[in-house]
């Protein structure tokens, strides 16, 4: 296991990270940035996968345990987001993040 | 033995919150306190000078000292101590008297006062704080705590631009605190001193070199010197006095200010004498610059109040140049100056007080002759600018002396600014009293009506103690000269 | 005993609120002439006695460099021949003045006040002439010229009686400044320099005395740039106190005070207490020889140039105020060249000559109500003691024998052109000295006709004249006997000796009574030919005009117009002193405060500009984040890492 | 395993647990009156409060020698998923402390039926995420554990579910927050990828990163972003203001008072070690090429980053008219006088730190319950709408006084103290850091102008001609000196309770700055 090419596939969720981020940073839509945000979460979970492999032994284990929490918690996460999506909706009619905008300065 | 200090500052404490709490009983209140604390300091002055045997709780070349544990961690050893020797003596009576006068004089306060009173009595009851505590923490506890009942006094009972006076005191004031309790911690912390109290930082002082004596010592004298006010940090002065309430300005100049000369001589003189050396000429600058500038614009000024204030800026330029000649000469000068000038501008600002209330105007040029219809309030001005200008006799007089002797001990020839600026002085109080004294009546309103007894009463007390101090001013001298002036050669 | 004296005096002012109290004052001050005779009389019969009384009035300690020894200030009083003299003078006047002012100012307000202020100079006066020490004798010297402060600004309804006293307090004040300079100087002077056994002087607080003897110039000796300052700082002290040039402006403009005041202060004491310092000064402290040169430069020129303005002025309180700095100038001159007792016994005569000049002009102005000489005229009729009181005055001041003024005068003249030969220098001075003789005798007598001579007053609408009552009388009475007989005292066998013991153990040259007859008589006529000439032109109810044409025009101008000194004090103490304080409030104003309130403007923009980031839209915050997230980056592996390797650590 | 010997360490978590259990249960029963379930929660925080207290209490803190057995474990171990620890302890007191004040000045609150139950409940299920927090002894564990702090946060702020700005604050906070713990495990992964492991301890005891070495670098700095988030650091502080601003109150000032110093004592957690125990990371410095410490290189990242959030946080306070922003930024700055603690990261800086986030508490946590309060009496959320409070309600204009002169770090307060602590423990360690000090000094002077600003308007203006007083409930004309008038007796109690306790600590510090003395260093001394 320990010859994984490690380089490429960080680079790879860094990437990941990137597209997401760009995601969160670009979109307007509600729903779209939580699907952004569950991109670049994937990234973070996919690391860890990664370096569990690339560790092995107990410590790897540790890495592969950890991936499985983190697409729990990202599911709960998303819950909550589309919760407060709705409940954005039914006030304002809309889910533009650009429309949400009476807090500031 | 009684813990007296202590005994003091509960009295003070007492009567502040009973003084908040008593409504429109408050002036008895505040007054029953302030002769309690008179009463007090004439037992802690008789008993100075060679009490026998307890010179407190090992707290070298102070007299009734107490040292209780406060804040103790491994770093930090600060401890509630406190103590006096002749120099916080001095300022000490001088806060008494203060006070007594100011609430007396203030008897006539109609706007609340309950807070009006008790912020009176707070203002003191931290001035008092400042000149016993002997704990760095404790010294800078009261001292910011000065500022508070200050603020309230302006802001709430002041004039017509009381809330930019109060901010702009406020802010100058608290700003300077600052970089002064940077001074201080970086004191002890690079001295090592094993606590936060005087004897021990002013041991530890000692180890340190002379540039980081120099750096430390500028850092305080910039903290203490706003207070002075130090030219060109001088300009909250002027404005907060003119939009104070008389009683704030009374102890505003009176007292506030003496805060920093003694804070001076206490933190910085005495524990950081090489950087004194060092930064004097620095100190002299400043000083001279002080004494000039203040006589120079109490010339140009038209409101009574204001005249008063840059007076003051004057005054205490020479206090400065007294403390950084760094002569025990100069040291017994500048408290006694400060003494001095506490009583004669208390009495100036009394003054101009009055004439706001009698006349509905501090401007001189608008008023004239108003001896003939308010005789008691025009002697009292006469007696305020002729002790301000130095007369012989008043008290002034023996402080501007030792302080030009000093200065001429230690200076030589230099000595002629601030003699040449006495000449100034003089004139703006001449000026002053010639326009609105003398000649014919002016802006003198037909129902204007002499002092009301409760301002003469207040006034005279300034007046007495002016006169007193005048003659016998070995009363106070014998007082300081007997503490040992701390980190002098040759004393 | 001369303590009590004083507290006396304070005592007075405490019991003037009674409608009596003039009388009180009177009493009071009559017990302080008794006290005054005993003292000098003690002195005369038995000279060369010190009385000592001293006390430690305040003790501060050492101070490391100029004074080693600790500084003690005391308060004490020494009893010595000329201060006994001066004390004579002092309570002689103040007595005939008290009671002169019984009758002049019985139609005035503020009497009360009056009584007060006055006896309160009279015990500040004594005070002074019995210091001990300078320190004290500054103290009383600043309390008197209070007192001169409040008694010019008596009529403070009148603006220029409210001008006049500031400026004569804002002058002296400049010549205060100048003598506590000099204290100093001397001070360190004698703590540091003096010889062994001296260096305690300041110890013992600038006493004059070493015990019972009196600490002397010549013991002193030497010169010194430091003493020569010191002795240019007195001298300016006494300048400003003496009226001398050029801080003579104020005493003229004093004569607003009331008459009474102009002649116990403003001509027989205060303002000799310059003259007084500088004896004292001479005698025990010592002058350099250059300052003696500018002292009698000062003296010598001041006599001339205050004797011109008199010759012009049409008041007649002016006149004699004019005279009044002319014969200080005369005194000055004397002290400055060395004898100091030749100008104390001027002094001594001067008082009592003056002080009836004054007081008869007080006379004539409470019969017309004028001062203005080319008002009155014919006065010698209704008013004959006045008349007779004013030309005995006048005799004395003109150097007539057998006056008073004759002996002390000439005794001037004399004495300093003993000395033209050893120092050239004073030649011009002596010439002055000597031309104002003349004019001295010219414009008093000028003044006399103007007011006494002619068939009646040229201003029909004053009142009509009439003698004061006896209280007015009596001192003028005593004071022209006084005019006469106080200058003969230099026969007394004593005389020589007493004042010769002031400064005959000092080793001072004690010339006295080395007039040259030839010199005498030139002065005295010359005095003649002043009189004369006054005569031809105002005697017998003649008015002199001058032709506005006439070449000498222009000077008199020069002269009524006091050589615009005033107006130049009046540039420099208004004009460009307010202007430089105006620029002062401005700078703080506007600079000062202004870059405080540039900072504060400063946050406010910065706070401004900063709150747009602030733009609520949760895209921006979230590229402030990713933004946040590259500087942390940025810090981490690049600047934090060059500033350690660079600066070394934290 | 014994259950027992798990669960009682665990007991104030327990508690905590069980009571918002009870409360979600009563609200399936329909038990919804807002008396009721919130005298549940205060009772459950109290409960957790005097357990924690009394583990503090009966610990010998005293002694560093000899370590206790049972809930205090301070040197955790490698594999453990919790470690307790002193400080930890000290900051559980204070979120309890927060949580109680909260609920207690909500407990009277007249809000509507069906928002109490989520109100508390949620209330208490981020106190619990927030004890966790201090036990946490493994990165992945912290970082849900503050999730669960979040994801609570998020809906509280939510929970009227129909203010438009409350919702609008929600998403904000959701999204920011969102991406900010996808950073932090981002960066927890890379630390995972160069220690192997995600235990704080064994990170701290490894001697060096088994991968690659600049991986310990970038992990730190998603760490450091993903963590800023949470103690509103410039310039991923954005959020905060307006969450703060348009969150109910209430939850405003258990956000500002309660959880954002989990993000503060993450900090602690995660960047502590490396700074205490100055480590080298292979491969060195880009430009020397020399080993460089871990040490410096985080303090001075955390250096600049304190004092840009001071600087900020009051320069922006500066100007703002609304009083919750003002406060809001305020808290911004105090954040970046905490920083100053971690940073110079020796044991009286620890100790400042966290007396300084201990009186935030009662300064910042109570003034929002006051704003809540005065909103409450009617009076609109501009500063200027506080004008001639001081006639109208002297005590709670005095209170508030108070906080924030406290804030300012006046004498005689509790922020004067904790500010005195921090800045001379920083003037102490000398060098770099007393520019630190420096700094946060000047910073300080500058939030007076705002301070003060409330205390002239509040009272030296007079106040508005139309009595803006009619919400009042009691007292409606005139000035009423009833403490509880119009604000619930909760609250007051609250209020008067914060205001007591910052002038007692300011006065006398020594119990509660002994025990965090201590402390702190025992967490210095045994690594955490």
């Amino acid at each position: 296991m320990t010859d994984l090419p490690i380089v490429g596939f960080v680079a790879l969720s860094a990437a990941l990270l990137a597209i997401g981020v760009f995601g969160i940073l670009t979109r307007r839509n509600f729903i779209l940035l939580l699907i952004a945000i569950e991109i670049s979460m994937n990234a973070a979970i996919l690391n860890f996968v990664y370096f569990g492999a690339y560790l092995g032994g107990t410590p790897g284990l540790t890495g592969q345990s950890i991936a499985v929490v983190l697409v729990g918690f990202a599911a709960t996460e998303v819950a909550v987001g589309l919760g407060i999506v709705l409940a954005l909706n039914r006030v304002k009619g809309t889910i533009n993040v650009e429309k949400a905008t009476e807090l500031r300065f | 033995m009684l813990p007296l200090i202590s005994i003091v500052l509960a009295t003070l404490l007492a009567g502040t919150v009973a003084t908040f709490l008593s409504g429109t009983k408050a002036r008895w209140t505040a007054l029953a306190t302030s002769l309690a604390f008179l009463a007090e300091v004439a037992v802690l002055f008789v008993r100075y000078p060679g009490w026998p045997g307890y010179t407190g709780a090992g707290i070298p070349g102070f007299a009734e000292g107490e040292s209780y544990a406060w804040i103790h961690l491994s770093w930090l050893q600060i401890n509630y101590t406190v103590g006096v020797d002749g120099i916080s003596l001095v300022l000490i009576l001088l806060t008494a008297i203060l006070q007594v006068a100011t609430v007396i004089y203030s008897w006539g306060e109609e706007r609340r006062p309950s807070a009006y009173f008790g912020l009176v009595l707070l203002t003191c009851l931290g001035c008092f704080g400042v000149f016993v505590a002997l704990d760095i923490l404790l010294f800078f506890l009261f001292w910011e705590a000065v500022l508070v009942p200050m603020f309230f006094l302006i802001g709430f009972w002041g004039g017509p631009r009381r809330r930019y006076a109060a901010l702009k005191f406020f802010v100058y004031t608290h700003v300077a605190s600052i970089v002064m309790l940077v001074g201080l911690l970086a004191l002890v912390f690079y001295s090592g001193a094993t606590s936060f109290d005087f004897s021990a930082v002013d041991a530890a002082a000692r180890g340190l070199t002379g540039v980081v004596q120099a750096f430390l010592f500028l850092a305080l004298f910039f903290g203490f010197g706003v207070k002075f006010p130090i030219v060109p940090f001088h300009t909250w002065l002027p404005d907060a006095h003119v939009e104070a309430p008389t009683g704030a300005s009374v102890l505003l100049a009176g007292l506030l200010l003496k805060l920093g000369g003694y804070g001076l001589i206490r933190w910085a003189v005495e524990v950081l004498p090489s950087g004194l050396h060092t930064d004097q000429p620095i100190l002299f600058a400043v000083a001279f610059l002080s004494i000039v500038w203040g006589s120079v614009l109490s010339l140009s000024q038209r409101d009574l109040k204001r005249m008063v204030a840059y007076s003051s800026i004057n005054h205490m330029g020479i206090v400065l140049l007294a403390i950084a000649l760094g002569s025990s000469l100069g040291l017994l000068a500048a408290v006694l100056l400060m003494f001095a000038h506490g009583i004669v501008s208390g009495l100036l600002f009394m003054s101009a007080g009055s004439v706001h209330h009698t006349f509905g105007t501090r401007d001189i040029p608008n008023l004239g002759g108003i001896t003939p219809r308010t005789p008691a309030l025009s002697t009292m001005i006469m007696v305020g600018s002729l002790a301000s200008l130095g007369l012989p006799a008043l008290i002034s007089f023996p402080a501007e002396f030792t302080a030009l002797l000093a200065t001429y001990n230690g200076l030589g020839y230099w000595v002629f600014v601030p003699l040449a600026i006495l000449v100034v002085t003089a004139a703006f109080y001449l000026w002053m009293m010639q326009r609105m004294l003398f000649g014919p009546e002016k802006g003198v309103p037909s129902d204007a009506r002499d002092l009301p007894w409760y301002e003469g009463v207040g006034m005279g007390i300034l007046v007495a103690a002016t006169v007193v101090f005048g003659i016998l001013p070995a009363l106070l001298v014998d007082v300081i000269v007997s503490s040992p002036v701390k980190g002098f050669p040759g004393t | 005993m001369v303590a009590a004296f004083a507290i006396v005096g304070l005592a007075g002012t405490r019991l003037k609120r009674l409608e009596w109290g003039g009388w009180v004052a009177v009493a009071f001050s009559g017990a302080a002439l008794v006290v005054g005779v005993l003292i000098g009389a003690g002195e005369m019969l038995d000279p060369g006695r010190y009385t000592v009384v001293q006390y430690t009035w305040l003790h501060l300690g050492p101070a490391p460099g100029v004074f080693p020894n600790g500084v003690s200030l005391v308060v004490g009083t020494l009893v010595d021949p000329i201060s006994a003299l001066m004390l004579l003078v002092v309570t002689v006047v103040g007595f005939l003045v008290m009671l002169y002012s019984i009758g002049y100012m019985h139609h005035d307000r503020g009497l009360p006040r009056y009584y007060a202020e006055l006896s309160l100079f009279l015990a500040a006066m004594s005070g002074l002439v019995l210091a001990n020490n300078l320190l004290e004798f500054f103290l009383f010297w600043e309390l008197v010229g209070v007192c001169s402060y409040f008694l010019i600004g008596f009529y403070y309804e009148k603006p220029s009686a409210a001008s006049a006293a500031k400026e004569a307090f804002l002058v002296t004040r400049v010549g205060d400044v100048m003598f506590l300079l000099g204290i100093f100087l001397y001070f360190s002077r004698y703590a540091l320099a003096g010889p062994a056994g001296l260096g305690g002087w300041a110890a013992n607080g600038f006493v004059f005395t070493n015990g019972n003897q009196p600490f002397l110039a010549s013991s002193m000796g030497g010169n010194s740039t430091l003493l020569t300052v010191a002795g240019i700082m007195i001298l300016g002290g006494a300048a400003g106190k003496s009226a001398q040039f050029p801080l003579h402006v104020w005493l003229p403009d004093a004569m607003e005070g009331p008459t009474t005041v102009s002649a116990l202060i403003h001509a027989a004491t205060m303002v000799a207490a310059g003259v007084y310092l500088l004896a004292v000064t001479s005698l025990f402290l010592g002058f350099t020889s250059l300052d003696q040169l500018v002292i009698v430069a000062i003296g010598g020129f001041t006599t001339f140039f205050a004797a011109t303005m008199a010759v012009v002025h049409p008041d007649i309180k002016r006149v004699i105020a004019y005279s009044t700095i002319s014969q200080l100038g005369y005194m000055v001159l004397a002290v400055g060249a060395g004898f100091a007792m030749v100008g104390l016994f001027h002094l001594f005569t001067h008082a009592f000559f003056k002080a009836l000049l004054f007081l008869a002009a007080g006379s004539v102005i409470h019969a017309v109500g004028t001062q203005d000489l080319f008002k009155m005229g014919g006065l010698r009729k209704p008013m004959r003691v006045t008349a007779a009181a004013f030309a005995i005055g006048g005799l004395a001041l003109a150097g007539i024998p057998p006056f008073a003024g004759f002996w002390s005068k000439d005794d001037i003249l004399g004495s300093l052109y003993s000395e033209l030969g050893t120092h050239p220098a004073y030649w011009p001075f002596f010439l002055l000295a000597f031309a104002a003789v003349f004019l001295t005798a010219y414009y008093i007598f000028r003044a006399w006709f103007l007011a006494f001579s002619g068939d009646g007053p040229r201003d029909p609408t004053l009142p009509h004249a009439h003698e004061g009552p006896w209280v007015m009388q009596v001192p003028l009475v005593v004071l022209s006997a006084l005019a006469v007989g106080s200058g003969l005292l230099i026969f007394w066998p004593n005389f020589d000796t007493l004042l010769l013991n002031g400064a005959g153990a000092a080793g001072i040259p004690p010339v006295f009574g080395t007039s040259d007859l030839l010199l005498s008589a030139a002065s005295v006529i010359l005095a003649a030919g002043g009189i004369a000439l006054a005569w031809r032109l105002w005697g017998n109810g003649r008015v002199f005009v001058l032709a506005p044409t006439s070449a000498v025009a222009p000077v008199r101008t020069l002269l009524l117009n006091r050589y615009y000194f005033k107006v130049g004090y009046d540039w420099i103490g208004t004009r460009a002193v307010y202007t430089v304080a105006r620029a002062a409030d401005f700078v703080d104003q506007f600079v000062i405060d202004g870059t405080v309130h540039g900072f504060e403007r400063m946050f406010a923009g910065l706070s401004e500009r900063l709150r747009r980031i602030q733009s609520g839209l949760v895209s921006d915050y979230a590229a402030y984040v990713v933004a946040g997230l590259l500087a942390v980056f940025v810090l981490l592996l690049l600047v934090a890492p060059y500033l350690i390797a660079t600066v070394g650590g934290k | 395993m014994d259950v027992a010997s798990f669960v009682l360490p665990f007991l104030p978590e327990v508690v905590l647990l069980a009571a918002t259990l009870l409360i979600f249960l009563l609200d399936v029963l329909h038990v919804r009156r807002t008396e009721i379930v919130g005298a549940l929660a205060v009772a459950g925080a109290a409960v957790a409060l005097l357990l924690v207290v009394a583990d503090l209490r009966f610990a010998p803190l005293a002694s560093l020698a000899t370590l206790p057995a049972g809930r205090i474990d301070a040197v955790g171990s490698p594999t453990a998923l919790f470690a307790f620890t002193s400080l930890g302890l000290v900051f559980q007191g204070v979120f309890l402390i927060a949580t109680l004040l909260v609920s207690l000045a909500s407990v009277s609150r007249p809000s509507d039926e069906r928002g109490a139950p989520i109100f508390f409940g949620l209330l208490l299920l981020a106190t619990l995420g927030m004890l966790l927090v201090t036990v946490a002894a493994d990165l992945i564990f912290l970082l849900l554990a503050v999730e669960l702090t979040s994801i609570s946060t998020y809906l509280l702020v939510a929970y009227t579910r129909r203010d438009p700005r409350s919702l609008e604050a929600a998403m904000k906070f959701y999204i920011i927050g969102a991406l900010s713990t996808t950073l932090s495990f981002f960066g927890a992964s890379l630390l995972y990828g160069a220690y192997g492991t995600t235990n704080l301890y064994a990170i701290r005891l490894a001697a060096g990163p088994v991968g690659f070495p600049v991986l310990v670098l970038l992990g730190y700095g998603f760490l450091i972003a993903g963590l800023a988030f949470k103690a509103t650091l410039v310039p991923f502080h954005a959020w905060a203001v307006d969450v703060y601003d348009g969150a109910p109150t209430d939850v405003t000032a258990f956000l500002a008072g309660g959880s954002k110093k989990v993000g503060l004592f993450a900090f602690f957690l995660v960047f502590l070690a490396p700074i205490l125990f100055v480590r080298t990371v292979g491969g060195g410095s880009p430009f020397t090429g020399a080993a460089v410490g871990l040490g410096p290189v985080f303090q001075l990242t955390l250096g600049v980053l304190a004092v840009l959030t001071m600087t900020v946080g009051n320069v922006l306070a500066l100007l703002q008219k609304e009083m919750k922003r003002m406060l809001a930024y305020s808290s911004i700055s105090q954040a970046g006088y905490m920083l100053i603690g971690i940073t110079v990261g020796t044991a009286p800086a620890i100790a400042g730190a966290t007396l300084q986030i201990f009186a935030h508490v009662f300064m910042k946590g109570a003034a929002f319950l006051v704003v809540g309060g005065v909103a409450a009496l009617g009076i609109g959320p501009l500063v200027d709408d506080y004008r001639g409070l001081g006639t109208r309600r002297p005590l709670l204009s005095v209170a508030f006084a108070l906080m924030l002169l406290s804030l300012a770090g006046v004498p005689l307060t509790i922020g004067f103290v904790s500010k005195f602590v921090l800045f001379s423990a920083a003037v102490q360690a000398q060098g770099f850091f007393v520019w630190l000090a420096v700094a946060g000094l000047l910073n300080s002077a500058l939030s007076v102008f705002y301070y003060a600003r409330v205390l002239k308007v509040m009272f030296f203006d007079p106040a508005p001609a139309a009595p803006a007083d009619r919400g009042a409930v009691v007292g409606a004309s005139g000035p009423s000196i009833l403490p509880a008038g119009g604000l619930g007796y909760g609250r007051a109690v609250a209020i008067g309770l914060s205001a007591a306790l910052i002038v007692l600590v300011g006065l006398y510090p020594q119990p509660v700055l002994g025990a965090i003395q201590l402390a702190a260093q025992h967490f210095v001394a045994t690594g955490a």
